[in-house]
């Protein structure tokens, strides 16, 4: 298990090496990464601010219930704040399970209460200036299916 | 004494990301009733307080919830991580 | 989009490096990878048979498929086939969309096929000798969902 | 003619991948037939269909489907990739 809160950038293909291994029950493996999208080709950057302290006790306790609820192997989450650049990674999470119905729900049970639980707030930075990014229905709607 | 937290527009809009505020607020809903009608720009960041949420001593919970004993609380929209 | 049916050995990291690059819009990745499990320690080795031609043509059939259902921006589908060693990569899919639902889905919907469409076939090779690996009903019922 | 190809335990059992057959069966159903009268061997391979998957032209197929212009054929058991 694995958690880093980091402002400096990360590369997904790397931080996925040396992941579950050495677990010989491991037979399947989800990765998830998100990217800064840039629909319209006007974004300059994305800002994300954290709640420090807060922001590590929510994603711990999220990822512990997600290895108790699908017997995990192996997990991961590496989110970035501060500014971000069109197509930099912003987070990614991992799973490791014995089978891929399990793996793929710990994942997206994951990537679910980041989007609603964890305290970090996006800003998007284009040349009209800064807009905070709102939080979307669906992403709590998400929540009722766990 | 409790430390009150800020972040993001609530942050901008206070003006500032934390203070130290003597309070006898029993709940959040309070807390935000005495700090509204401080000055316009507190009553501006908590005018809509379902637009809001809040955690006490870093854990999420409901306006309504015992504020005794609590050393840190914050306000902050919804989050949008991930 | 790129479909490789190899028996040589594959780093699953190394195979996401430059992955859905390129494409502004891509905001959600999703990865899997299926391993060689040995839940008994007995295992010497799997052996994976496969059909040539028919595998390329019904995995890129799957894969267009996906692509068309989820407006995928990338897609990979690698599978290897001949003798693999304990916690050996079998295969990965990957997806990359505009949102986190869409490429869940298309990397789970690639998954499901793969497992019951795709002409492979799997034996587990122990000191007792070999077993071929029986084809499970809960992956025929898998592909009811899509 | 039509090529047959054998995959896994059926190609196993039958002691062979691949033959060319001179048939006039209609479809896979009735090459079964044929190729089951011939030898024990295959008998024993396709004792029991439901067991097995039919491929035409490396497209699956029912056992019923017309073997017309066919040029190969594969028999296997349930798929196990991924």
């Amino acid at each position: 298990m694995r958690l880093s809160i980091q402002n400096t950038p990360f590369s997904p293909a790397a931080e996925l090496e040396g992941f579950a291994t050495g677990h010989r029950e491991t037979g399947a493996e989800v990765s998830f990464t998100g990217r800064v999208r840039d629909d319209t080709g006007a974004l300059q950057a994305l800002e994300i601010e954290h709640y420090p302290g807060m922001t590590e006790a929510a994603i711990s306790a999220i990822m512990a219930e997600a290895a108790t609820r699908w017997q995990l192997l192996d997990c991961l989450v590496i989110h970035r704040f501060g500014r971000l650049a069109p197509g930099a990674p912003i987070m990614m999470v991992a799973t490791a399970a014995r089978h891929r119905a399990e793996a793929f729900a710990a994942a997206e049970y994951l990537m679910d209460y980041l989007k609603s639980r964890a305290p970090f707030w996006k800003r998007e930075i284009t040349a009209e200036g800064a807009q905070w990014v709102g939080a979307k229905a669906s992403d709590e709607d998400a929540l009722t299916r766990w | 004494m409790i430390d009150v937290l800020y972040f993001a527009w609530v942050r901008e809009r206070i003006g500032l990301a934390q203070e130290s505020v003597e309070t006898t607020a029993a709940t959040p809903a309070e807390l935000v009733t005495e700090l509204a009608a401080r000055e316009p720009r507190y009553a501006a960041a908590f005018a809509d307080t379902s637009a809001l949420r809040v955690a006490l001593d870093q854990k999420l919970a409901s306006f309504d919830a015992p504020l005794a004993g609590v050393r840190e609380i914050a306000f902050f929209p919804p989050m949008t991580g991930g």
